[in-house]
């Protein structure tokens, strides 16, 4: 009775003989991913991407191997063993329940396939993560709707269109977002960080082949989202880039490091209303800034007595603060050594509302 | 007298009470037996927890001070 | 179809109409104990929103806010922790046949349930005029502050009005010595409401 | 065996009579039977509905320029694509659906725990799908199915009533989830171990724990993301100090295990079809269930491996990327486990069995791509692209809507009496899976090459293969209403089926179909597992069941 129920599991010729053709295929198919790698479609242009192209052309070959396997046996399965016109209508299959051997085995091999990739992931995720060289020019790209721009050292303003690069110059790419989630990608880099409003994710490179390469948008950000892949980063020799970067400074020598405005003439601060400003104040501003003396840093310094402690330097011309100062800071936003502050666009202040915050700040003494 | 003190000995009283309350009827209940009664151990311990707690922050034991400058 | 018309309260003797009631019972503690752990993961993901609001680095609470007073709501929490206590005293005696005692002792829950509700309501009073704290009007401070206790506070008021209408069936003879589920589950439910409270009251006054 | 061994175990029952009235039995039913046809035909009303958005789709993309609709339109029509796909197709066919028509019957039960909860759960679903789809006219959402914010707090009043619509859907599965978890843990017929249920049961005790615990989760998510959108109360917006991030964990702690309620009930359905069809016992039983369970239990704790890119801490990352992989065993283990279930049977290829075939392919696919999505560094190229689209729809189709037909041919005739035509249902599967493979297929290299997900216009390089894939899909189109034309038609004048025309083995099998109101004239007492063709069935108890004889006058009441 036992042995009807679990006969002893018999492997044919047939069984053999497509175990070698599925070999053949799987050994095809890892030949295929290792000769043609990605880089036949999509070339890299900076330093990790071999080694990202390194791990899917190892997952890619063992992928498949194990897929032509799956799919090769049902396959066979399904054929040699359907149920023929000539069996008998209550033709049973035969009756195996289970076969402790092979269920370990075959639980065994995806662990241990678990454990290479794992190791072979987490040793790649080292290279791109952690080993890349610190020393890199930092740089950073903001995400807008729909465009990017980005910020290169001891040049003011942002840059708008296309980011340059020197070839074989280490990079550190700080990337963040003025509006809402936007992602920066460059598929020849194979690299990709979302730009997050209020969070700076960081990646770090280096270019490693001249050209000009895509950044495309990866998270959804509103009506033109599928527009978001026009720029471009353009990787070039040393000297041509710092060619460029020279004219960019030069060019940009007179532009306000202040991010960009909105409304532009100067607010009327009469009738400012400091109880009013107060209660803005607890709301928009008392993440960043505590109502302390200027050394009580939050984010920014401390605003009490911004309009007559000595300890307050200027940060918009160099002589004293003034309302109108604070006011233009509130308007245009503010970066520099102490911070980033958002500009009028970014903070939804009303004039209004900045009026109400000065005459509320100009009363803390 | 201050309210604040006024709420403060009637929170310490009240936390005593309510833990050693707590307590025996978890210790009478320690033996019943069901989900259901397995389920209101865990909530009378919890409770005593509760209890202790607040006794500890009406005593200015726990909670929140403003740290010393 | 035969099956339609089954008279089992005619052939059921006795026994077999308990033992249907003591299964049926289980079901439905079962179910009730089950819809308590998606409430309590209900609270655990706003209570986690508001840690992980609260560590993204810039000091708690946020400028500009004072610190909870906890003098009060330990007092308050004590009120609540109190009717915990004489909710289970108040089923022991059911379960005991002292019906006298149970009913004075729901009511006192109730009473230091509605207690506590006033209690809640002086302190957002307090909060709002004393101090500006509001729901949408004092960033992430007041969001989850407000949502989890108003939530805690709607729970409260709901169980309220679940023992009240609890009380008014038992004095009208819906339950009996034997079978009071109801009772369980009203005693489940302000169980869990104040344990919701210990963890509310650790992670908003004292830590 | 004696009348109190039959009796003994059965639990609370409930014994109202039959309702007569048109509208207490067929739409305001109690009955898990009625309901659950309830379920599968609305899920079916919403597949079509959805399905037309996803043509729509397929022709925006025929050119690079689009042009079909505007960019917001299009937008709005893939997010509602992906919400309704999700809410209201996959999730509550596979467990409102299937479990609701089936479990009950497969344990041996009369109803399930709470029917009257039960009725209340259905009852919401159509009114979710209504307010779902009805954001259409005040300007449906926008950000896709995921709805991060701050885009989903910009976007127009529909999302508001988007998230009402999941939360009000979510209710319902997380009441299904606690009563069906009562009525497998406290309604199974006498004898009925846990080793001996099928594993259709079983794949629906590891996926109630996850609509009942996880669902609660996102129903706290969208609570938060209603107020800030209606309140104004900062959660969200970081320019008010709350934080983007905090949505999207939120989130994906339910959508990764919500990924796990869409599947394991595909999974059970395909460990009863392969069986029966093979003429064979499930190979390793027990390794099939505890896996689902292992496979439930991972899937809380892998949710941060859809954030590699949004700014996780990098060592954070490791965890969840090895954990995934993890995850990865159990499955493999079932894969191989049905593999072998088909070596040395005597195959029959009904239509059930062919999309059960096809689903072991297309699933293998899709969860290969899965663990490829999981290592992290390669993650940072593909995230958010169109190789993550083709991930989830051979999971999603290839895997869930395939479990979903092959269910569909198995158990059509214990629904109606009648089976569906062959000739047609063979048919709708080359349709379908060709149709399929063409679709979605491409989008992995499209994915790999550069094509972001979400967009309405693309890089002109793109468009040859796009097209191909607009072309494909109109084949699968066809497939699907073929499906439906001959559901349509069977219902009517399919052959009659009789009792068990699959010669099946599980309960349900063993009683008439349409199963008579309280499924069982007598609650029968179980033996064995179902498997075993060679044994005699392993119940006692059913003499009565397929005969006229009146039930006894003590069924339904022990």
């Amino acid at each position: 009775m036992v042995e009807q129920r679990d006969p002893a599991v018999k492997l044919d010729r047939g069984f053999w003989i497509v175990t070698a053709v599925l070999a053949v295929l799987s050994i095809c198919g890892i030949i295929f991913w290792y000769a043609v790698p990605l880089q036949h479609w999509l070339p890299e242009s900076a330093q990790p991407a071999d080694q990202v192209d390194a791990l899917f052309a190892f997952m890619a070959a063992t992928s498949t191997a194990l897929f032509v396997f799956v799919c090769g046996y049902i396959l066979y399965f399904s054929i040699a063993f359907r149920a023929r016109s000539t069996d008998a209508p209550d033709a049973i299959g035969v009756q195996i329940h289970d076969n402790h051997k092979l269920e370990f085995w075959w639980a065994l091999i995806p662990a241990l396939f678990v454990i290479l990739l794992s190791v072979l992931s987490v040793k790649i995720w080292w290279g791109i993560q952690i080993a890349q060289p610190n020393n890199g020019m930092v740089l950073e790209a903001i995400g807008h709707q729909w465009f990017y721009t980005f910020r290169y050292p001891n040049v003011k303003g942002e840059v708008p269109d296309e980011m340059h690069l020197a070839l074989g110059v280490p990079v550190t790419l700080h990337v963040t977002s003025s509006d809402v989630i936007h992602s920066f990608w460059v598929p020849t880099m194979r690299l990709k960080a979302d730009m997050v409003p209020g969070l700076i994710n960081t990646i770090r490179f280096t270019p490693s082949a001249v050209g000009t390469y895509k950044i495309i948008c990866t998270e959804f950000c509103g009506t033109q989202h599928g527009e978001m892949n026009k720029q471009t980063v353009v990787i070039q020799s040393k000297a041509d880039f710092d060619k460029w970067y020279q004219a960019t400074q030069a060019a940009h020598a007179n532009m306000s490091d202040a991010l960009a405005t909105v409304s532009t003439g100067a607010i009327n601060l009469a009738g400012g209303d400091a109880a009013a400003g107060q209660q803005l104040f607890s709301q928009k501003c008392s993440a960043c800034h505590a109502v302390g003396p200027f050394s009580q840093r939050i984010v920014g310094p401390g605003l009490k007595g911004v309009l007559d402690d000595p300890a307050h330097p200027n940060l918009v011309d160099g002589d004293k603060a003034t309302p109108a100062d604070v006011a233009k800071i509130l308007q245009n936003g503010f970066k520099g050594d102490l911070g980033v502050m958002p500009n009028q666009a970014q903070n939804g202040l009303s004039d209004k509302d900045i009026a109400n915050l000065v005459a509320y700040l100009a009363s803390l003494k | 007298m201050d309210l604040a003190i006024i709420e403060k000995i009637f929170a310490i009283v009240g936390g005593i009470i309510v833990f050693l309350v707590a307590v025996i009827a978890f210790w009478n209940d320690r033996k019943s037996v069901g989900i259901d009664n397995h389920v209101f151990k865990l909530m009378l311990v919890l409770l005593a927890v509760g209890a202790a707690l607040a006794f500890f922050a009406a005593v200015g034991l726990l909670g929140n001070f403003p740290k010393a400058a | 179809m035969a099956v339609a018309t089954l008279p089992h309260a005619q052939t059921a003797d006795h026994g077999e109409v308990d033992r249907l009631y003591a299964e049926t019972r289980d079901l439905r503690l079962n179910g009730f104990l089950l819809f308590l752990v998606s409430d309590v993961v209900l609270f655990s993901s706003f209570i986690f929103a508001y840690l992980y609001m609260r560590n993204t680095g810039q000091g708690w609470p946020p400028p500009g806010i004072n610190r909870l007073d906890v003098a009060f709501a330990a007092l308050n929490s004590v009120v609540l922790f109190g009717s915990g206590a004489t909710m289970h005293y108040a089923l022991e005696n059911w379960k005991h046949g002292n019906f006298g005692r149970y009913a004075g002792l729901m009511v006192a829950t109730i009473v230091l349930g509605a207690m506590f509700l006033c209690g809640q309501g002086y302190e957002y009073t307090t909060l709002y005029f004393r101090e500006h704290v509001s729901w949408a009007g004092s960033g992430i401070f007041g969001a989850s502050f407000f949502t989890l206790t108003g939530m805690h506070g709607f729970h409260v008021f709901v169980g309220v009005w679940y023992l009240t209408v609890l009380l008014l069936q038992s004095v009208h003879g819906v339950y009996t010595k034997q079978k009071y589920f109801g009772l369980t589950a009203g005693t489940l439910y302000w169980h869990f409401v104040d344990v919701i409270w210990v963890v509310l009251f650790s992670i908003f006054y004292l830590i | 065996m004696t009348v109190a061994a039959v009796h003994g175990g059965g639990i609370a029952d409930h014994i109202h009579p039959e309702p007569q009235s048109f509208i207490r039995r067929y739409i305001f039913s109690i009955d898990h039977k009625i309901i659950g046809i309830q379920y599968i035909i609305t899920g079916f009303v919403f597949l079509v509905l959805s399905g037309m958005l996803a043509e729509l789709i397929r022709v925006q993309l025929m050119h690079a320029n689009g042009g079909l609709v505007s960019n917001d339109t299009y937008n709005e029509i893939y997010s509602v694509h992906g919400s309704a796909m999700v809410w209201l197709v996959i999730i509550p066919l596979v467990t409102g659906g299937f479990g609701n028509f089936v479990m009950p019957l497969q344990i041996g039960a009369r109803d399930v725990a709470f029917p009257w909860l039960n009725m209340l759960s259905f009852w919401m679903f159509p009114v979710a799908g209504l307010m779902l789809f009805s954001s259409f006219l005040i300007g449906a959402p926008v950000a896709g199915w995921t709805e991060y914010p701050p885009m989903s707090l910009q976007a127009g009043p529909g999302t508001s009533m988007w998230c009402a619509a999941i939360f009000l859907i979510g209710v319902s599965s997380t009441l299904t989830g606690i009563n069906f978890l009562v009525t497998i843990l406290k309604m199974r017929a006498p004898g009925m171990t846990f080793t001996r249920m099928p594993l259709f049961v079983w794949a629906q005790l590891a996926t109630a724990p996850l609509s009942m615990v996880a669902t609660t989760a996102l129903a706290a998510a969208l609570a938060a993301l209603f107020i800030e959108r209606q309140f104004g109360v900062p959660f969200y917006d970081p320019t008010k100090g709350g934080s983007p991030i905090l949505w999207q964990h939120m989130f994906w702690f339910y959508s990764h295990p919500a990924v796990y309620i869409m599947i394991l009930p595909a999974f059970g359905i395909i460990s009863e079809v392969l069986p029966t069809f093979s003429r064979k016992p499930i190979f390793g039983y027990k390794m099939i269930a505890f896996s689902s369970v292992a496979i439930a239990l991972a899937g809380f704790m892998v949710w941060a491996h859809h954030m590699f890119t949004s700014g996780l801490a990098p060592f954070l990352q490791l965890p969840f990327m090895i954990l995934t992989f993890v995850i990865g065993v159990p499955t493999g283990i079932k894969i191989f486990s049905w593999m072998a279930t088909l070596w040395g049977g005597k195959i029959h290829f009904t239509s059930s069995m062919l999309f059960a075939i096809g689903f072991l392919a297309l699933f293998t696919f899709g969860g290969i791509t899965g663990i490829l999505l999981a290592a992290v560094p390669f993650d940072f190229h593909v995230h958010g692209t169109y190789f993550v689209v083709a991930h989830f729809h051979y999971v999603l189709v290839g895997g869930s809507l395939m479990g979903i037909f092959a269910g569909t041919y198995y158990w059509f005739p214990k629904m109606t009496g009648r089976l569906m035509n062959e000739f047609w249902g063979r048919l709708h599967f080359w349709l379908f899976f060709i149709g399929f493979n063409g679709t979605f297929l491409p989008m992995h290299w499209l994915g790999i090459l550069g094509m972001p997900r979400r967009v309405p216009v693309y890089d002109p390089q793109f468009q040859g293969w796009n097209q191909f894939e607009s072309i494909m899909s109109f084949v699968m189109t066809l497939g699907i209403l073929i499906f439906f034309a001959n559901l349509l038609v069977s219902i009517r004048n399919g052959k009659k089926g009789g009792a068990n025309p699959w010669n099946a083995r599980t309960l349900e099998w063993q009683i008439p179909s349409p199963p008579h109101y309280y499924n069982f004239k007598n609650i029968p007492a179980v033996y064995a597992l179902p498997y075993d063709f060679s044994e005699p069935l392993p119940y006692t108890g059913l003499e009565n069941e397929l005969t006229d004889s009146p039930a006894p006058a003590t069924a339904g009441a022990h």
